[in-house]
């Protein structure tokens, strides 16, 4: 199918041969974010097993961020953006991708790639200075962490576009904060895959702040979700700490990709709990009482409360879900704890598939310089 | 049959071609020989691009291989990197040269890196294609020279022919490697006329080798793309001037053929690099260092640079006061200080 | 007034303190663009005199795309992209405004200038290739022509946010095409529009194609109106090829703008009646048919039919109209068929403030070179 | 009273400044002098920048004044564009050196050429800030040095400090000017200190000067900006040797200094260039090419370079072995054919 035969193109013809169009209401998002925890929603219906799985993930992201801050104060880390307060998106995040799928995460989403089985040392990687990304994104199907705002998106778009081509089932899931909306890339990206029907979900972590920048001093929109309209494609707008609703937002819109329908955009409202990074004085530009707030509308909270009156989880169950997390924390301590080995002769390696002879004069100057430092040891 | 004519008897015919047909010739060939081969770009559907580089490829391989994609250059490069991730080999036109500057974040913060970033993983072989400079007669922002950009980022491999059979090879050599490569296409030699054959082309060269053109004795020309028919112009002209001058055709400024340009300079002992960029930060101070790192004992004279003014480019009836000419060239060979009493290419 | 104060304000806080947001319904354009011409509108409450001066301006119009046209062929201008099918858009652009306010024209826009008073052989200095700005932007406010796509667009949202922090009473209005909405700067400018509430009109001539790139390629949106809830400002929907209706639709956004009240993004729905430009072969991309159609929306014929039937046009209107376009013909014929005196010199004139040291050692070769070729002249 | 005592009373105290405040300093005396001057930029405001390079200023003069953007850097310059046509004097803080790739457009297409666009009528007195340059330890895209991009769009300004009255002066000098300046402020001479009177500023420098930071008969190191102090740390180091090294900090890349520069370097007959960026197609490049092009008959050994290797810039563990530091000058001052019979500093 050419774009030109695809429902809905945008052929303007004069009148009154005007072309209906897309319709533009089903693209719209409703006008509160979408929630289930808290509410009369019955989540009797949803499977068991995924509850228990978003809780125990839950309270282990929370520890990871612990532990991943900690390891920063201790200097293990060279800097680190926490994901506290955002678990849920996190995890629900990681949880909706089958293994095919791939996943597009910024510099926040650490946590994303470990709830989705990878290695929290790799992940960390990037984070703790020792090379720019610690995997290999292909094993994984987890692009590299992110740091040019927006930047992941187009690649999310066109990975997810080469699959369709290929004839392969594979969904990408882009990640974004409420920051990254304002980027030239995201309006491009966005363009793309709606006009491209690419099967992509776009999840925009809304948490209130650029660094110190509040929302309002990043967008004039009714909701970041409302901009979904203006590319052809719908947008969702979603309690980002409410992580049964994100999963089921999410789930959906990559339902949605998957059988064709197209790309979705899915603004998640949550908050971040901590500063920017370690390196960040949030006292700055917000006050307690705003994070206080916040604090009690936690991801992990919210659920374990709601999964506890329901009778979903008992005391057993909380016990085994931190002693988890206490086991990854323990484990990540001590392996963080040991000095990577590197070789700095790799900083030549990789620049090309063969080295140029150029890179072989340095290379060949910074060997005799690390030996001549090995000899006056 | 004397071997020359039994060489002409078996060789295919050669029969003039221009530069945009070799370029042409050469995505098809990539694209027949290779499925995971798309192109992206601006109009290079149904229109075949405004240079018509992608003429009839968009018929014959199907939109979804040559697609007409929305009017973003950074959302064209930026969804070529998620196609390389994913396997394929996309090659990605930008329709002018100043029309590629909104692609340069994903150009240097990704696709220059992301082999390098990965620890190899992830090597992205995408081919940007720039038709690149001056001398068409282009309004505002279509004629510039944009190559010192290209150099000075790391991970990134630029070529620029300046014939018809290097289009070809260097178009297929770009398409075939493993690293990004941009491809500098000299816009003023598009309508070039070589005699080819297209039925057996040359060999690809490596990307990385440059070509003597020209050999002489006096002093060297080192040069590239469209500033290659110029200075084969003036070496021509320096003839009556008793200069007989070598010209080397870069073809790729990166990696830079040290090998070639120094083996030549230090037989002649004297160097003129000429380039259409900007002068100040262009890419020939970068040639003129390295000569005079590596060359410095056989140097009679100071290398010398002819370039385009450190000016924004001139509005179309005032370009060819900027662009490097046959009479500047000579003008600078003139100055390479014959009476200066040192001998001729005699190392010191 | 502060950021954060402004009315719809986007500050996310937890449910249930979720707050109201800015309405998106107002935003939303209309499912039909607006037409006035052809239909029961009263176009007798407009001012006479507004309807014949947009009547003789579109006259004119079309001829100076004519008279631009033909010396393109003659070789008097190195090219000429023709806005022949959008002179109302064109027209109207430019009578909306007043003369403290500023346009931000793209290459296609050297008709809006001249409709505004710029002297067409000034308009056309780019197109000539004499340089790049044939008139002081400060003198007209009109900025130069843009040939960078939708570059333009941040321009306007400056200048318009710089005379609002100075308390000048100033509009800006840009033009872009359907192409340029799918650059990066289309998003970033309308995102700091609307942040800023910045008096800024941005005007989408959405005439089918980006060269040979038909709009169904370009956006998947139900039209390019829609993109403005995202930003959190109005969308309008016009008929393109009806003078008075973007004259009223135009004006409106402009007075909105001028109140206080933001930006506004008003798409015109148009027709490229001629190739891209005369080194452009439409033939490739599009059929007779198609062109056709819109030959039979035209719009100096939509005006001058309508004017006619309601009695407000007679012979002796038209004829003065058209006499006074062949004036402006004639002359620029003639001022286009003479050599501009160019001083070759001026290249290193205004690079900078002050000409460098490098500049200076340039400029004394080049003023050898040409007293050189003076002597052997 | 002698002489130097009266001078020390009736100068005004000096006391340790660092170059952050220097610049912060810098900033609102511009502001503080002319309302046209405002600042944009991501995190400006209440945060004063992540650097703190605009502390306290949103507060002093209002938001409008000094105004937290969307997250966009195009955005941010083009509208400092739109700004800058209206009378306004903006200045533009790039969060960090690879976030300003965004803004390349334009900054090539606009900003850079306005002027010359509209034959001088609309010029734009816009000042580019963007920290840069590694050694912080930052991670990946926070440690770029990138002013091969810069000094390649003629209608720039490129100016770099080292020192902090420096950093005050060419801040100053940047506001002021009619022309676009891009200021490279390197990031880890932020917290460096220097004895400086904030309440009587140093003369503005004034944009184009270079300053000789050290005199020195062996050879002469030409640096700038973070190098600087690494240069001068050398060049106390070769004192060992037996060498005594001239260093000039340029200050400005463009305009560039020749004078300055080739003054030194006729004098001592010997150069090393140096700086953090990638060396293939750097700075390093031109200036080389330039005194090799007017210091020929000066020189006693090739001009050489101490530069970044070109590789993207590495993460924080293996940034040392990147950065040109005090031993890899003076391997290269060792390079400088010391035995070759020349006579140092002889003119040929
Ligand atoms: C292109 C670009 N510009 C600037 C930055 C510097 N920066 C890093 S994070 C950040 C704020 C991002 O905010 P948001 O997108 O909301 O994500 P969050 O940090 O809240 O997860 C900024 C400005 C960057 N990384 N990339
Ligand atoms: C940034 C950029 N990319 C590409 C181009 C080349 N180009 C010139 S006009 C054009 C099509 C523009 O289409 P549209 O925005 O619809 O305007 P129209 O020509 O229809 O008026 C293109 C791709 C350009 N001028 N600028
Ligand atoms: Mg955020
Ligand atoms: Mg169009």
């Amino acid at each position: 199918m050419t774009v030109l035969e695809q429902p809905g193109a945008y052929r303007p013809a004069p009148p009154p041969a005007w072309r209906p169009r897309t319709d533009a209401a089903p693209l719209l998002p409703d006008e509160e974010p979408f929630r289930v925890l808290g509410t009369d929603a019955d989540i009797h219906d949803l499977d068991p097993l995924l509850l228990t799985e978003l809780y125990r993930q839950l309270v282990r992201g929370r520890r990871y961020n612990q532990q991943a801050t900690a390891l920063t104060k201790q200097g293990r880390l060279a800097v680190y953006p926490s994901s506290t307060g955002q678990e849920a998106c996190e995890v629900a995040a990681a949880l909706v991708l089958q293994d095919r799928d791939w996943l597009f995460p910024s510099y926040r989403d650490t946590l994303c790639a470990v709830a989705r089985g990878l290695d929290p040392v790799r992940a960390l990687t990037l984070l703790r200075g020792d090379w720019h990304t610690g995997y290999d994104p292909a094993e994984h199907r987890i692009a590299p962490l992110c740091t040019p705002l927006a930047t992941q998106l187009p690649h999310a778009v066109g990975l997810a576009h080469a699959a369709r081509l290929k004839g392969d089932d594979v969904v990408a899931l882009a990640l974004v904060g409420d920051g990254g909306t304002s980027e030239g890339d995201f309006h491009e990206a966005l363009n793309f895959a709606a006009v491209w029907r690419a099967p992509v979900v776009f999840l925009v972590q809304n948490n209130g702040f650029a660094i110190s920048v509040p929302l309002a001093k990043q967008t004039a929109a009714p909701s970041l979700a409302h901009k979904a309209v203006g590319y052809g494609m719908p947008g969702r707008l979603v309690d980002g700490n409410d992580a049964v609703a994100v999963h089921q937002v999410l789930s959906e819109a990559v339902a949605h990709a998957r059988q064709g329908g197209g790309p979705t955009l899915v603004e998640a409202v949550t908050y971040r709990i901590e500063a920017h990074t370690n390196a960040d004085d949030a006292t700055r530009y917000r006050g307690d009482a705003e994070v206080q707030a916040w604090r009690e509308h936690d991801p992990v909270e919210l659920l374990e409360r709601e999964l506890t009156a329901r009778g979903l989880l008992d005391d057993a169950g909380k016990r085994s879900a931190r002693e988890a997390a206490e086991e990854m924390a323990a484990d990540l301590r001590a392996r963080m704890n040991r000095d990577p080995q590197l070789d700095p002769m790799e900083l030549f390696t990789h620049v090309y598939s063969e080295q140029t002879s150029q890179l072989r004069e340095q290379a060949a100057q910074l060997r005799a310089e690390l030996d001549a430092e090995e000899e006056t040891r | 049959m004397t071997a020359v004519a039994a060489e002409a008897a078996t060789a295919p015919a050669r029969k003039p071609a221009t530069m945009a047909q070799a370029l042409n010739r050469a995505l098809r060939d990539a694209m027949a020989e290779d499925p995971a081969v798309h192109l992206l770009g601006e109009d290079v559907g149904a229109l075949g691009g405004v240079f018509r580089i992608t003429d009839g490829l968009a018929k014959e391989f199907g939109e979804d291989r040559c697609t007409d994609t929305p009017l973003a250059e950074a959302g064209i490069l930026g969804t070529a990197v998620g196609m390389a991730m994913y396997g394929l080999r996309p090659v990605v036109e930008m329709q002018f040269d100043a029309f590629a500057y909104p692609a340069f974040e994903q150009l240097i913060s990704h696709v220059s890196r992301m082999r390098n970033r990965t620890r190899g993983a992830m090597p992205l072989p995408i081919t940007v294609r720039v038709p690149y400079g001056g001398g068409i007669g282009g309004v505002e922002h279509h004629s510039d020279s944009s190559e010192a950009y290209y150099i000075a980022t790391p991970g990134l491999h630029v070529v620029t022919p300046a014939t018809v059979p290097d289009a070809y090879g260097l178009l297929r050599a770009a398409i075939a490697s493993d690293d990004p490569v941009v491809v500098l296409e000299p816009k003023r030699l598009y309508w070039s006329k070589d005699d080819w054959n297209p039925e057996a082309p040359e060999t690809v060269p490596p990307i990385g080798r440059a070509a003597v053109r020209r050999t002489g004795t006096s002093a060297t020309l080192v040069t590239y793309g469209p500033s290659v028919p110029v200075c084969l112009e003036a070496a021509e002209a320096a003839r009556a001037e008793g200069w007989d001058l070598e010209v080397v055709d870069l073809r790729s400024l990166v990696p830079f053929d040290d090998e070639t340009v120094c083996a030549s300079v230090r037989r002649t002992g004297r160097a003129v690099v000429v380039h259409e960029a900007t002068g100040f930060g262009g890419p020939g101070g970068e040639i003129a260092a390295r000569i005079g790192e590596r060359c410095f004992h056989y140097l009679d004279a100071p290398v010398l640079r002819v370039t385009g003014f450190d000016i924004p480019y001139p509005a179309p009836m005032l370009e060819r006061h900027h662009l490097p000419g046959v009479d500047r060239i000579l003008d600078a060979v003139g100055r390479l200080q014959w009476e200066s009493g040192w001998t001729e290419g005699s190392a010191r």
